[in-house]
């Protein structure tokens, strides 16, 4: 009796992550570390910390993948989640500056200066560590749950539910920009000194926060890939290509598509947790219209409904963007405009559907080769 | 010659649909073609509007290979068509849609009038003139086939493409209809395509017959040689 | 209901599509393990009527009994798949993306299809053996791991036929099972049904007459929305309001 | 005598400056203010703060009879503020000519404010009573002070009656404004709901007719809105200031066409290969979007304003404490054009008969020799042109800048997805019900959580209707 054989594909590309893993987790710590620092092959630790932001910005683009490339459900408002979970770390980190802080309050400067005399009650759990890291991963489940559960359950889907995602994220914008949310205003938290009693400025402290940042990302990465290589996982393709059809098969389609948005947010949040210790600021203008959409070009450029491909996309846009914008501040967004057009009327499978055309020529994996729109009529 | 079909095949998807389907219809001729359901009639004349690809074969009308042709060209060249489920547009008025046929047809010098072309569909299906103003959509069957009849021959077409046209109506209309069918074919203004599964009807009209199975031509000629062996085969259950 | 050994039976069901009855009126019965066709002229409500039972349209009036007297009407369609209903769509309607294996696994009958059973879930020995048989029934063995989507027309039906089987109903709805097909899959697929009649009840939308000949013991003709006849295929093709039907001038009739 | 006065108001004795101020302000007019200012210049200032009430009022003096209303209003409320009870006799004056109602208004409500100041208690009190029937917001603050003054221990009875009098007036003053306040948030909730509607209308009719989720609309109004601005810099730059107004009605049309143009295109190249594929739309656009915005910062930096034309500054008084701009009423009858327009093209005319047969049956209306492709191109080239004539009319409520559109996006999608696809009548609702919704909750809350307000509405809304106020039937109902 024949086991289920793995694809071949995904043997591939499991082999690739392990490959870049090893890159990111030991040859680029060991780069920033071992050659001298005027030697070429030295990684600066700026640039380590580049990529520290990179690599949650990856986190961030797997949950995309999973709820777009996967199941077909495009969230315009993913920067929300993550914003949630950064914030919940920031807040955290506020709350550790203590008495370094520019006026000298145990309260974080800008309540200071907006002239909040004592800590708004919410504040208070993420005066522990662990409060900040649940709240990090929670706040974001708890609200994707409310929201997508509304949201599905009621049928509401296509265009009709990326409008309203990205409505949320312009609403959450305007109310993380406001003074009174006492969540800093338009500049965000800033200014945090240290972790857990690390110094945030001192390089082995963001080299640490790196290693756990690659750490996370691979753990997503499993995580993703044992969903995706579930039976659950085929379903998710399957309500993709296919959702009146899931019914007669005796699945409930919303259900799954709920999990995925949760587990999403989930994502999200992780990947803003880490994003705020490495960055050092957290800023409404991270979680708005935009930043959120920019999470769906990277995932196309990776190539959606492929792990790999959400990784890549994150980590090749964005380095692009930080060479770019060094040499022609002015081009970029005609290029990230450009390759979403491209990318969308051109190249729909990415990055990875050119690679793999290019070395394989075979048909795309199960993940890829979007269904193509029914032609008119029948007989 | 106004139409000739040479070895036309088409596809839905995957599935090869038409296989090497051939024949031809002269100006004025009526051309029935037959077949049990699920045969290739309908994509047939769905090739010919060019609704359908053609993969393979070639389709000249009138004169021109219009093969690769776009359905609205070959439309404004004199194909008219009456589709199985008529097709009408259904948030337009039954004038708006008479109108849109009305608007299909060439430019001639020495033409009838606008009002003497709506007069000749009114007194073909005088129906029509008492629901001018309702819309398509909540006619019913047997209306909206005189509907669909009268706007295809408002384009004054040289090649009307009927697909069965009294399919699903009250009797009392299906006798109107092929009444009008007659008098069509009496006029010889058009040669028409009927795509028929009645007998009947067909017999009584037809000077060509094309029976079709599988995708592909079975049999054709002049109806007076359609015997009972071949109806047995192709037409009865 | 189900002392009289009726799976499936339809009393008076309408459909009306504003102003239209696609059914009407409809009765129609299926005893257990029977092998049903359906046959009519265009638009008669073949597939509307198939529609109805597994809960994709929703009957104006009417009733529907299924096994032992539960009645279908307005339930949703995930729990009459649950109850035992299977349908075959007309359109092979398989999911493109994923290999044969995985559109089995997926349809295969399981005590929970939530997400987290899904999630956890793992094949037992006895499900692959299922899975295998079901692969070999419908002539895909050697295609187990190729994507659906690129599979033939003829293999796509039969896969959708294994997906049916595997949800292992006791009644199956089978639209158009062979168009498209060629003739040798044509008859393949009458004896793969022929077999599946064995255990199944099995309701089959067909034009086809050679196929319908080669599988039917009785045929029921649909028209206008209503039964018109019923019974085995020459009693069937010896009908005079059959042949009035098919051949035309039956309006005129009556 | 005020050749004397003049002299006099340089004098080193206070009492004698005085008696000359009293003495210019009585018998003074608008010619003395040349020569005031000329002794303003030389003088101390003791000597300047004399001639400064002076100067003003006759300055206020001479406004009351300018040629603009606006001119004679602000002239009547200044004079209110002076307190210089010699002038109720020029407000009396003015008001019994004055023909615009709410100039007449101001006059009289300023020359009882005046009279408050009186010293006779009969004066007073008539003031007090006809300050009431005015129902005049401005008076609240001195009627209050008199309440206060007769609730003192020592308060005559003279001042007690006052008292009671000022209560009366302000409680109808109060039921009055209340009245009011509905009014205007009705106004400006129509107001809101029409600049959503004509932002939406474009954005609907791909929508509903083509099946296109068009992300640049925002960036096509800005086009409009610059097309605006460059033809304003083209009449400041090449044609007499006298002409400057007609500007406006002569960018309409090439706004219009500006954004058609640029529909035109994009349907072009990129929109005709996405048909069928509403998401992928979506992103398309919205990368064309990027491109457009960033060629507007890039070409024009980041900040434009347009100038309204003189007939749109200002506004109309319709009612006392009501206050409507010419701009938003302008906005609110050209949406009002916009949809009788589109209703027009789209169920009264040829062209629109087509492009309705298209969306309702594209291969029939092929078989009938319509033209679908070019239909579909000039459906969206002309709904970009909508886009347009939006970003025309928006130039007079806000600033262009490169993020116009991006302002306003959102906002549309949330009419368009409420109101459902292929209905006007469900856009129309939507801006109306979400514009009018937004203007009654922000006093309660604040713009900014009354859009969460608003989104939270819309969810709980589509919960109810997944598709929309208006579900259209048939081909697009399943995007």
């Amino acid at each position: 009796m024949p086991e289920q054989i793995q694809p071949q594909q995904d043997s591939r590309e499991t082999l690739s992550f392990y490959v870049v893993g090893a890159v990111f987790l030991i040859v680029m710590p060991l780069l920033n570390m071992l050659p001298a620092e005027d030697s070429w092959l030295h990684l600066s630790d700026f640039r380590l910390n580049q990529f520290g932001k990179f690599l949650c910005f990856a986190i961030l683009a797997l949950g995309l993948d999973l709820t777009w490339g996967y199941c077909g459900v495009l969230s315009m408002g993913q920067g929300v989640f993550f914003g949630f979970g950064a914030y919940c770390m920031g807040m955290y980190l506020a709350l550790q500056i203590g008495k370094e802080s520019v006026y000298g309050s145990e309260l974080p400067d800008f309540m200071v200066w907006t002239q909040v005399k004592e800590l708004p009650f919410f504040w208070y759990p993420f005066k522990s560590f662990w409060g900040g890291l649940l709240g990090a991963i929670l706040v974001p489940v708890i609200f994707a749950t409310i929201f997508g559960f509304l949201a599905f359950r009621s049928r509401i889907k296509g265009v009709y539910f990326a409008i309203i995602t990205q409505a949320l994220a312009f609403a959450a914008w305007l109310v993380f920009n406001r003074n009174e949310t006492r969540l800093g205003g338009t500049n965000g938290l800033t200014d945090f000194k240290q972790v857990l009693g690390f110094r945030l400025s001192d390089p082995s402290t963001q080299l640490g926060l790196y290693i756990l940042t690659v750490l996370a990302l691979i753990a997503s990465f499993l995580l993703c890939r044992w969903i995706v290589a579930s039976r659950a996982g085929k379903v998710l393709i399957a309500i993709r290509d296919s959702e009146s059809r899931v019914t007669f098969s005796g699945y409930t389609p919303w259900v799954y598509k709920l999990f995925v948005f949760v587990v999403a947010a989930g994502l999200a949040g992780l990947a803003g947790m880490l994003y705020v210790p490495q960055v050092g600021i957290i800023t409404p203008a991270q979680i708005g219209v935009l930043p959120s959409l920019e999470v769906v070009i990277w995932v196309a450029v990776g190539g959606r409904g492929t792990l790999i491909g959400a990784v890549l996309g994150a980590v090749v846009v964005n380095f692009g963007r930080s060479v770019l914008t060094n040499y022609f501040p002015e081009a970029w967004p005609f290029i990230l405009g450009g390759l979403f057009v491209v990318v969308v009327t051109m190249f729909p499978d990415g990055l990875v559907g050119i690679i793999r055309k290019f070395f394989a020529g075979g048909p795309p994996a199960a993940g890829l080769a979007m269904p193509k729109p029914q032609t008119q009529g029948g007989r | 010659m106004v139409l000739k079909l040479e070895d036309v095949n088409a596809y839905y998807g995957e599935s090869h649909i038409l296989r090497n389907v051939s024949f031809t219809i002269d100006p004025g001729e009526v051309v029935c073609l037959m077949g049990r359901n699920g045969v290739g009639k309908t994509t047939t004349l769905k090739t010919l509007t060019g609704l359908l690809p053609v993969k393979g074969g070639t389709i000249s009308f009138d004169g021109a290979d219009i093969t690769h042709w776009k359905t609205d060209i070959r439309a404004k060249r004199g194909l008219a068509y009456v589709p199985q489920g008529r097709e009408i547009i259904p948030h337009l008025t039954v004038k708006e849609n008479l109108l849109l046929g009305y608007w299909n047809r060439p430019k001639i010098s020495g033409d009838v009038s606008e009002k003497d072309a709506f007069d000749e569909v009114y007194q073909l299906f005088p129906k029509l003139t008492q629901i001018l103003h309702r819309p398509g959509g909540v006619l019913s069957g047997g209306e909206q086939q005189q509907l669909a009849i009268g706007r295809a021959i408002l384009s004054s077409p040289k090649l009307l493409l009927l697909d069965e046209p009294t399919e699903g109506i009250q009797p009392s209309i299906v006798d109107q209809i092929e009444d009008v069918i007659i008098g069509f074919k009496n006029s010889r203004r058009f040669a028409i395509l009927l795509v028929e599964q009645g007998l009947h009807f067909a017999a009584r009209l037809a000077e060509k017959y094309v029976v079709m199975a599988k995708g592909a031509v079975m049999a054709q000629g002049k109806s007076t040689d359609l015997n009972a062996d071949m109806v047995r085969q192709y037409l009865t259950v | 209901m189900s002392a009289e050994g009726l799976i499936l039976n339809c009393e008076n069901v309408v459909v009306d599509y504003d102003g239209f009855k696609a059914l009407n009126n409809c009765n129609f019965s299926v005893h257990y393990n029977e092998l049903r066709v359906v046959i009519g002229p265009n638009g008669a409500g073949k597939t509307t009527l198939l529609d109805c039972i597994c809960g994709k349209t929703k009957p104006s009036s009417g009733k529907i009994a299924f096994g032992n007297n539960i009645e279908l009407v307005g339930k949703n369609a995930e729990d009459i798949t649950k109850l035992g209903v299977g349908r075959k769509f007309q359109a092979p309607s398989v999911y493109g993306n994923l290999t044969v294996w995985q559109n089995l696994d997926l349809s295969l009958k399981r005590a929970s299809k939530g997400v987290f059973p899904t999630l956890i879930g793992k094949s037992t020995p006895a499900e692959r053996e299922r899975i295998n048989e079901t692969l070999n029934t419908i002539g895909l063995t050697q295609d187990a791991h190729t994507r659906a989507g690129s599979l033939s027309h003829g293999q796509k039906q039969w896969l959708e036929i294994g997906m049916v089987i595997l949800q292992d109903p006791s009644l199956l709805l089978v639209d158009e099972p062979v168009a498209g097909m060629s003739d040798k899959e044509t008859e393949q697929t009458g004896r793969l049904l022929s077999a599946l009649a064995e255990k199944h009840a099995i309701v089959v939308i067909e034009h086809d007459m050679d196929f319908v000949r080669q599988i039917a013991r009785i045929v029921t003709v649909l028209a206008e929305g209503t039964v018109i006849c019923e019974g085995t295929v020459e009693h069937v093709q010896a009908d005079q309001h059959v042949r009035e039907i098919y051949l035309g001038r039956a309006k005129v009739a009556h | 005598m005020i050749e004397q006065a003049l002299a006099d108001l340089t004098s080193e004795n206070a009492e004698t400056r005085s008696a000359a101020v009293a003495i210019l302000i009585e018998k003074g007019d608008a010619s003395l203010i040349p020569k005031l200012d000329e002794i303003r210049a030389t003088a101390d200032r003791a000597v300047r703060q004399a001639i400064k009430p002076v100067v003003d009022l006759l300055k206020n003096r001479a406004n009351l009879s300018s040629e603009l209303p606006d001119y004679r209003r602000s002239a009547a409320s200044d004079i209110a503020s002076t307190g210089r009870r010699e002038a109720i006799a020029w407000l009396q004056a003015a008001a019994a000519k004055e023909e615009v109602w709410w100039v007449r208004y101001t006059m009289e409500e300023s020359a009882n404010l005046l009279e408050l100041r009186s010293g006779d208690p009969s004066a007073k009190l008539a003031a007090v009573k006809k300050l009431g029937e005015l129902r005049s917001q401005n008076s609240v603050t001195l009627l209050q002070e008199l309440i206060d003054a007769g609730k003192l221990a020592e308060a005559t009875d003279e001042q007690k009656s006052l008292a009671s009098t000022a209560m009366a007036s302000v409680s109808q003053i109060e039921a009055w404004s209340t009245k009011a306040n509905i009014i205007e948030t009705i106004f400006r909730g129509i107001s809101l709901s029409s600049i959503l509607l004509i932002m939406s209308l474009g954005l609907a009719i791909v929508f509903g007719l083509m099946g296109v989720i068009n992300m640049a609309h925002g960036e096509l109004m800005m086009i409009g809105a610059y097309a605006t601005f460059i033809t304003q810099q083209a009449f400041i730059a090449w044609l007499p200031p006298e002409s400057f107004d007609w500007y406006f009605p002569v960018s309409l049309p090439l706004a219009f066409l500006a954004s058609f143009g640029a529909g035109w295109l994009l349907e072009a190249t990129v929109i005709r290969f996405l048909y069928g594929r509403l998401l992928e739309t979506l992103l398309a656009t919205w990368g064309v979007s990027l491109i457009l915005m960033q060629s507007a910062r890039v070409y024009f930096g980041d900040l434009t304003a347009v100038i309204a034309p003189q007939s749109l500054r200002g506004g109309a008084q319709v009612m006392v404490g009501v206050y409507l701009p010419y701009n938003r009423i302008f906005i609110i009858i050209l949406s009002i054009v916009c949809v009788v327009g589109i209703y027009y093209m789209l169920f009264r005319s040829n062209l629109g008969m087509r492009v309705r047969a298209v969306t309702q049956n594209r291969n029939m209306s092929a078989c009938l020799g319509i033209p679908t492709r070019k239909v579909d191109s000039y459906t969206f080239a002309f709904a970009s042109g909508l886009a347009g004539i939006a970003g025309w009319a928006l130039t007079m409520v806000g600033n262009v800048d490169p993020g116009l559109g991006q302002n306003y996006i959102v906002d549309a999608f949330m009419v368009v997805v409420t109101g459902g696809v292929g209905k006007l009548a469900g856009t129309i609702w939507a801006s109306l019900g979400i514009g009018g919704l937004n203007k009654v909750i922000e006093p309660f809350t604040g713009a900014v959580y009354g859009k969460v307000f608003i989104l939270v509405g819309v969810i709980l809304f589509l919960q109810w209707r997944p598709s929309g106020l208006f579900a259209a039937k048939g081909r697009s109902a399943d995007a």
